[in-house]
């Protein structure tokens, strides 16, 4: 296998005040391949990504491209020499057209003299758009299209930009491309890049190691800015490299099972028949004290659907719930709260937190009404319940004032998970908990699980993959297509391999 | 960081507090009076010469002369006058073009508090009296009642009292346009053939009357005049008219006597207006007041006539027009109530 | 967000898209504002029963379309800046002190001057440059356009009276009021004017760059910015563009009264802002376009005529106003596309 | 700011750069203690009580309109129907002065809570944005107005006594001005140490979330509106017993003063930021700008230019831009 190099750093280097965030080493990306990049937060990955989009410019070492020692003073430059970025928020504008996203900026290839021609563009987009084997209509808003969708779009406007360039091999970098995605469009994302792939170099970052491994040719490990190994594909397992990248060995074991407690029976929410209309067929089931339950299903199965009713940010349409044997309707979020259901969001930053706000506001915000004294808000008591909650999830920041927005994704998820402890919920319901927090934080947050439930708590969780959701629950409820087709118990000792689960999901 | 902020908010409110306890802007006037007049806005040519009234003054007496706008404030006209007060240590005398009627109360309160004299045009309302106030010298007003009487007589006498009419009127809650329309209305009474078949509020504005015109030409366009308020509206009604091709068959008229009006009297397109002397009235009433001041007027001697009256307009038409444009040569502001026409009660 | 009070709201959706189902639905879909033509329809409707006739008369359609040419323009002017996300309360002041300048340029009764027909150049001129303080303001020094366009507008309103000193202006040069109250077909040639100038922007903004990167920063002003677009470069041409018309507007209603002062600023803005927003221009940005200006003008003026023409009493007309106002967006805004309601 | 990648670094930025870390009303402050160090130098009669007394006054009343105004633009909105309501309530405290007297107060008080609840209702309940909404219901409050009386009302002297409720002074300080003092407390309070406040704050930050945290965002939407009429009501009480007189169009000229002393003191338009306690710098930096004007006196025509340019240079200074990616 003589590949062609076609990005090579050589003892790349960037410094910040403060902080080395590359230390300066080599690394090479050949022409026809999928690399995958892995790291905890603040490895570098994303700097190095940075200075390879031009949005860095490296303060030692060389950058190569074709051989060529190059630097780029923006995004633009990069994209005309062939290297585009896919931003993990995506980068479509939802007001314009696809054709008008596709080509924004480049609209000058279609001028007719002073005017652009609308026709030509919707062509080319059309054309564009077949060769990635995307049925998309050009003229639609990109507001109308899916997640999935908008991100192909984006692929497609960076090939289309190299192409206009003229280069042969663009280099393609994904940010976590999947986090926006459901499982079937995860497949022909892949698919796609894998085609992509015949005449593109694609550079893969994502949390969710599974899917490095199971697409990249070429896996390389960082860790604190500097370069720790690389290994292909063949060769590469969950564990070796997250303990790569942690940098110690999490002998305590893997979703610390042996901290799993049995549930205790007594029935905290029993749901009865609940049902949505053409989403989820009528669905029962119990959830115990201190029991940890995973909904388990493709998107589309009504998992997401069922929890939204059970945290109030959606109706059922049938069925009833019952919370410790009492008959309930949990019509707004706020019902829910006043019934101690606390719902953990999967997109922290937009349905979680008050990113403007400090941390002091978000952990109390639900707990005002006990932070008062003669009527009014007591600053005193605010303050002694923000550091005290702080103090037990461990969130890493210099003060209880101190903006969400600053802190890592971790941390902020510790403050949700905060926030709804301070409220003393006695049900949670945590949406991919650990979606986008590397992985040392990730184990902090299953400690916090584990004791949650040994406190008491009963949990539901949906997770970012099966393993996650296997290794954490006590019982796992399978749906498909909106019906519940399987129930599994996964106590500590006897876990199901992920393989006897699959088929019934698929 | 928040207490450093706190702690500025604690020292500017100190420095703007500290004076409050502190005596002081009593102390004794050296200074010249100062001639203020404090009237609506600049925006408009009857009110911008109030200003050339009351510099004639200023260059007669030798004093320093100060106009104050509100620009339809009555809150800002109140402040502005109070701040002058406090410029001048109360060495000042102010003829005022009340915002709105009732303003002339807390003006009359505040005046009489500070020891300054004042003399006000135009608007007040029928229940307050001047004589209530030791420092209000005089209120003096144009009749609005025979201002509109004459203007309608003489818009009807062009169409020979026989006929469809509209008209604009300035801000309906400002008292001058009520009275103007009175005027008209009793003219109306008057000539039973005369119809006025619409009437619209043009705030005083020549564009808003232009729209409101065109759109009444529509449902009117059978009308023999259009009377305005005054002379802003009809020359917006007039540039109307001439757009749909009717200026100079349909005549207008207005109240103020501006020199565009005379050209539109002169050119055949407007039947009268009254002329209003904007530039008089400041003089005079910051010459009563500064009377006033200086002890050659004793206020509490004053007889009532002369403490509220209405004063002297002209009536223009087509007959006397081209005499009133030369203008007055001079302005006599020595012989203070030359203008006296009748008494208000 | 779902949640009991929006309910009704929902069902209204899920009864729009039962209707863009129906051929009749495709069609108010292609549309881009079958929503306000409706409306007007309703406003037609309303006052032509209410005149018995007399609304749809030609001679009233053509005065409404006359009364709109003026209002269109500035309301053509100031929904690119809302397109951009941005508000502009400038209007006042730039039409002022164009409309000053104008007077006094022209040949008048109070200076020598005469430009001739070079005052059209002029009065762009000058409102471009004040739009164009404006753009610095709001891209250089990272002003909100809200209060940087109404310290702009307090400026120039004052610069206007200090130059007039506060005097109305009359015009001897009486070519620009023919051409305003002159007709081409019966129809008059200002709002003939209003509408050429409506069809240029209409183009501006789908087939040129500028038109297609407005939009983009209207939509997300920082995606645009990494997709390439020179966001401040745009977003101060438009300013710009915006100050040149109201130039232009500014000299037509100097030309339509034949007289020019700094008042004639006066009560323009919220009948251009209520002409926006009728015609369904987003206030978030980046939704609508030149239709939407035109159709929503002809909206406003039409209500304030019919109003005029029923004799509805003159201190009722704001409230009808401002109920029209509320009840138009009600009706027409797509909250979906807005998202959150602020 | 240095992540969304909008432009480099612009020279106000830079000034701000030596001075970083103080908070945005720092700014504000600056300018305040700026302009009074400038008219009192420019008058010497600036810093007399007479004056103080003058700006106190006028101060007051803005401030009571801009406290509410915060509101409504701390949850992202804006209420254009300020002047509206101020203008209604004026007319009904002078309708209503001679048969109740001093009841006439709570009275024109709850029209304005009314009027501003509608507001609130509008904007969310029908989901309207409050620019459109309140930009309409100005209009509808004024024709109101218009409807009690088209002549503008006067306080009939016997009810005088009442008025000096808020005229009258003690200790040598004008009631009005304390009423100032208590209104800033009251909002003070309702904003930092009620679960509303806290929740209007959270509502203007990020919408979505606070729903799915149990906030009642509509609740807190109308809350918001109704303080903001509360606000005009009270504003337009004390101007009225000011001027001894209401009328429809008294209040007009507070819409846009308002919205310019909240952004003066630093509060962001897009909400969630700032607050009352900024207000009241903002407030006083206005009052300080219109009297001292008059003091110093400029030239009458130039008065409006230069409010106009000295309020582009507040802001420029004063307003706080780290809160925001992008500017609008």
């Amino acid at each position: 296998m003589e590949k062609k190099k076609i990005i090579e750093f050589k003892g790349i280097r960037k410094v910040f005040p403060g902080v080395v965030a590359l230390k300066g080493f080599d690394l090479v990306m050949y022409e026809k391949e999928i690399l995958g990049l892995v790291g905890e937060n603040g490895a570098g990955k994303s700097t190095l990504m940075k200075i390879m989009t031009g949005n860095y410019q490296p303060d030692g070492g060389q950058f190569l491209l074709r051989g060529e020692p190059v630097v780029f003073g923006g995004s633009m430059e990069a994209i005309e020499h062939g290297i585009g970025m896919v931003f993990q928020e995506g980068s479509i504008l939802p007001n314009l057209t696809v054709t008008e996203n596709l080509f924004l900026c480049h609209e000058k290839e279609f001028s007719k003299g002073w005017f652009i021609s609308e026709s030509a563009m919707v062509a080319e987009a059309r054309k564009a758009l077949e060769e990635n084997g995307l049925d998309i209509n050009p003229t639609t808003l990109c507001g109308d299209l899916s997640p999935a969708q908008r991100q192909m779009v984006e692929i497609t406007r960076l090939l289309w930009l190299s192409r206009l360039y003229r280069h042969e091999n663009p280099v393609l970098i994904l940010d976590e491309p999947t986090t926006v995605l459901l499982e079937k469009e995860i497949k022909t994302l892949f698919e796609i890049l894998n085609r992509i792939k015949e005449h593109a170099t694609v550079v893969l970052i994502s949390h969710r190691l599974e899917e490095i491994i199971e697409n990249s040719d070429r896996i390389v490990v960082l860790k604190d800015g500097d370069y720790v190994t690389e290994m292909p594909r063949e060769e590469a397992d969950i564990f070796k490299i997250e303990q790569l990248m942690v940098g110690r060995d999490m002998v305590e074991g893997y979703y610390r099972r042996n901290e799993q407690v049995d549930p205790i029976d007594t029935v905290v929410l029993e749901v009865r028949d609940l049902a949505i209309e053409s989403i989820l067929e009528p669905i029962s089931f119990t959830l115990h004290k201190c029991e940890i339950l995973a909904l388990v299903g493709l998107i589309g199965s009504g998992k997401e659907e069922l929890v939204k009713c059970l945290g109030g940010s959606m109706q059922a349409t049938h069925g009833s719930i019952y919370r410790n044997g009492k008959r309930i309707s949990i019509k707004q979020p706020k019902h829910a709260i006043a019934h101690a259901i606390g719902y953990i969001p999967i997109d922290r930053r937009i349905e979680g937190l008050a990113t403007d706000l400090d941390i002091a506001d978000n952990i109390n915000m639900l707990v005002y009404k006990k932070l008062k004294s003669r009527g009014f808000i007591n600053k005193r008591k605010e303050q002694d319940n923000a550091t005290h909650w702080m103090g037990v999830v461990k969130v890493k920041a210099t003060s209880h004032r101190m903006k969400c927005g600053n802190l890592s994704g971790g941390n902020q998820q510790k403050v949700v998970l905060g926030k709804w402890l301070s409220a003393d919920a006695e049900i949670l319901i945590v949406d991919h908990p650990t979606r986008g927090i590397d992985v040392g934080a990730k184990d902090e947050i299953y400690h916090h699980i584990r004791q949650l439930a040994k406190q008491g708590k009963s949990m539901i969780i949906m997770c970012d993959t099966l393993e996650e959701d296997i290794g954490l629950c006590n019982r796992m409820l399978i749906l498909k297509d909106g019906k519940k087709v399987n129930e599994v118990s996964c106590p500590p000792e006897a876990k199901p391999a992920p393989t006897d689960i699959i088929e019934s999901i698929v | 960081m928040k207490k450093r902020g706190l702690l500025i908010i604690a020292l500017a409110m100190l420095v703007l507090v500290t004076p409050l306890f502190a005596q002081g802007g009593k102390e004794a006037a050296a200074s010249p009076t100062t001639l203020s007049i404090a009237i609506r806005t600049l925006t408009n040519p009857y009110q911008a010469n109030y200003k050339l009234g009351a510099d004639m003054l200023g260059e007669l007496e030798g004093l320093p002369v100060v106009t104050l706008t509100c620009e339809g404030s009555s809150e800002k006209q109140l402040n502005d006058v109070r701040a002058l007060v406090a410029k001048t240590n109360g060495n000042v005398v102010f003829m005022i073009d009340p915002n709105e009627s009732p303003n002339v109360i807390p003006l009359a309160r505040e005046l009489d508090a500070a020891g300054v004299y004042w003399v006000s045009w135009w608007n007040k309302p029928e229940d307050v009296k001047v004589w209530d106030y030791k420092n209000w010298v005089s209120h003096i007003s144009f009749d609005g009642i025979s201002a509109g009487e004459f203007t309608a007589e003489t818009l009807f006498k062009s169409f020979g009292y026989e006929g469809k009419i509209i008209a604009l009127q300035g801000l309906l809650s400002n008292s001058i346009a009520q009275d103007r329309f009175v005027g008209l209305q009793n003219i109306l009474k008057k000539y039973p053939k005369v119809e006025m078949v619409a009437f619209e509020a043009a705030d005083w504005d020549r564009t808003i009357a232009y729209e409101k015109t065109r759109n009444m030409l529509v449902a009117h366009p059978d009308i023999k005049g259009i009377w305005a308020a005054n002379d802003n509206m009809a020359l917006g009604a007039l540039e109307a008219l001439r757009a749909v091709g009717r200026a100079g068959q349909v005549l207008v008229t207005g109240v103020d006597g501006t020199t565009e009006i005379y050209e539109a009297i002169k050119k055949g397109e407007a039947a009268a207006t009254v002329y209003n002397d904007s530039t008089y009235q400041a003089g005079i009433g910051l010459a009563i007041a500064l009377a006033a001041k200086n002890g050659d007027l004793d206020v509490a001697k004053m007889p009532k006539e002369q403490r509220q009256f209405f004063a002297e307009a002209t009536n223009v038409d087509i007959n006397n027009v081209d005499e009133i444009m030369k203008g007055a040569s001079s302005y006599d502001f020595e012989n203070l109530f030359a203008s006296f026409s009748r008494p208000m009660n | 967000m779902k949640t009991k009070n929006s309910r009704s709201l929902e069902n209204l959706s899920t009864l729009r898209s039962k209707v863009s189902a129906s051929a009749v639905g495709k069609l108010y879909h292609s549309i881009p504002i079958s929503g306000q033509i409706i409306s007007l329809g309703i406003v037609a409707l309303i006052f032509s029963l209410g005149t018995n006739g007399q609304f749809l008369h030609v001679s009233n359609i053509m005065t409404v379309l006359g009364l709109s040419a003026i209002p269109m323009i500035l309301c053509l002017a100031v929904h690119q800046v809302i397109i951009l996300g941005a508000m502009d309360l400038s209007l006042e002041g730039i039409v002022a002190i164009t409309a000053v300048s104008a007077g006094l340029l022209l040949k008048n009764s109070v200076t020598g001057n005469d430009v001739g027909l070079w005052i059209i150049p002029i009065v762009m001129l000058i409102g471009g440059l004040a739009g164009l303080v404006n753009g610095l303001l709001n891209t250089k020094l990272r002003m909100p356009s809200f209060i940087s366009t109404l310290g702009m507008s307090w400026t120039l309103f004052g610069v206007a009276i200090m130059i007039s000193k506060g005097s109305s202006i009359p015009l001897r040069d009486l070519r620009f009021q023919k051409v305003i109250i002159s007709e081409f077909l019966g129809i008059p040639t200002v709002f003939i004017l209003a509408i050429l100038l409506g069809l240029v922007l209409y183009i501006m903004q789908n087939k040129t760059k500028l038109g297609k990167h407005m939009y983009a920063i209207g939509g997300n002003e920082i995606l645009a910015k990494q997709a390439g677009v020179k966001v401040d470069r745009i977003k101060i041409s438009i300013f710009g563009l915006t100050g040149m018309i109201y130039g232009l507007a500014g000299l037509l209603l100097v030309a339509r009264l034949n007289s020019s002062a700094a008042r004639y600023g006066n009560n323009l803005l919220f009948p251009a802002m209520t002409a926006v927003a009728v015609g369904g221009v987003s206030l978030s940005g980046g939704v609508g376009g030149a239709l939407n200006a035109v159709i929503g003008t002809i909206i406003v003026v039409a209500l304030n005529n019919g109003l005029v023409l029923m004799q509805i009493n003159p201190y009722m007309q704001s409230a009808v106003n401002g109920i029209v106002l509320i009840s138009a967006v009600a009706l027409t805004i797509d909250r979906n596309k807005i998202g959150i309601i602020k | 700011m240095h992540k969304d990648g909008i432009g480099k670094q612009p020279a106000i930025k830079q000034i701000r750069g030596k001075l970083a870390g103080l908070p945005a009303i720092s700014y504000a402050l600056g300018m305040l203690v700026l302009f009074i160090v400038i008219f009192a130098v420019g008058s010497a009669t600036f810093l007399t009580r007479y004056n103080m007394l003058t700006i106190g006054n006028s101060a007051a009343i803005l401030l009571a309109v801009a406290m509410g105004q915060v509101f409504a633009i701390l949850t992202g909105g804006i209420d254009l129907s300020v002047g509206g309501i101020m203008s209604l309530v004026s007319v009904v405290l002078m309708k209503t002065l001679e048969p109740l007297g001093f009841w006439a107060y709570p009275l024109s008080l709850a029209v304005g809570i009314a009027a501003g609840f509608l507001n609130g209702l509008i904007n969310s309940r029908f989901r309207i944005p409050s620019f459109i909404t309140t930009l309409g219901s100005n209009g509808i409050f004024m024709s109101i107005a218009y409807m009690i009386s088209i002549k503008p009302l006067s306080a009939p002297s016997s009810s005088f006594g009442v008025l000096d409720i808020v005229n009258g002074t003690t200790l040598g300080i004008r009631n009005i001005m304390l009423l100032g003092v208590i209104i800033f407390v009251l909002f003070f309070v309702i904003q930092r140490y009620t679960i509303t406040g806290r929740n209007i704050m959270l509502l203007g930050s990020n919408e979505k979330m606070s729903w799915l945290s149990g906030v009642d965002i509509f609740k807190v939407r109308t809350i918001a509106f109704t303080l903001s009429g509360f606000g005009a009501a009270l504003a337009g009480v004390m101007l009225a017993s000011n001027l001894y007189s209401g009328y429809p169009t008294l209040g007009t000229v507070y819409i846009l003063n308002s919205i310019a002393s909240v952004v003066i003191g630093g509060t962001a338009m897009t909400g969630g930021a700032g607050g009352v306690l900024n207000t009241l710098v903002g407030v006083m930096v206005m009052s300080v700008i219109n009297n001292g004007m008059n003091i110093i006196g400029i030239d009458v025509y130039a008065q409006q230019s230069f409010l106009g340019v000295l309020v582009i240079i507040a802001v420029a200074i004063s307003f706080d831009r780290s809160k925001l990616s992008v500017i609008k």
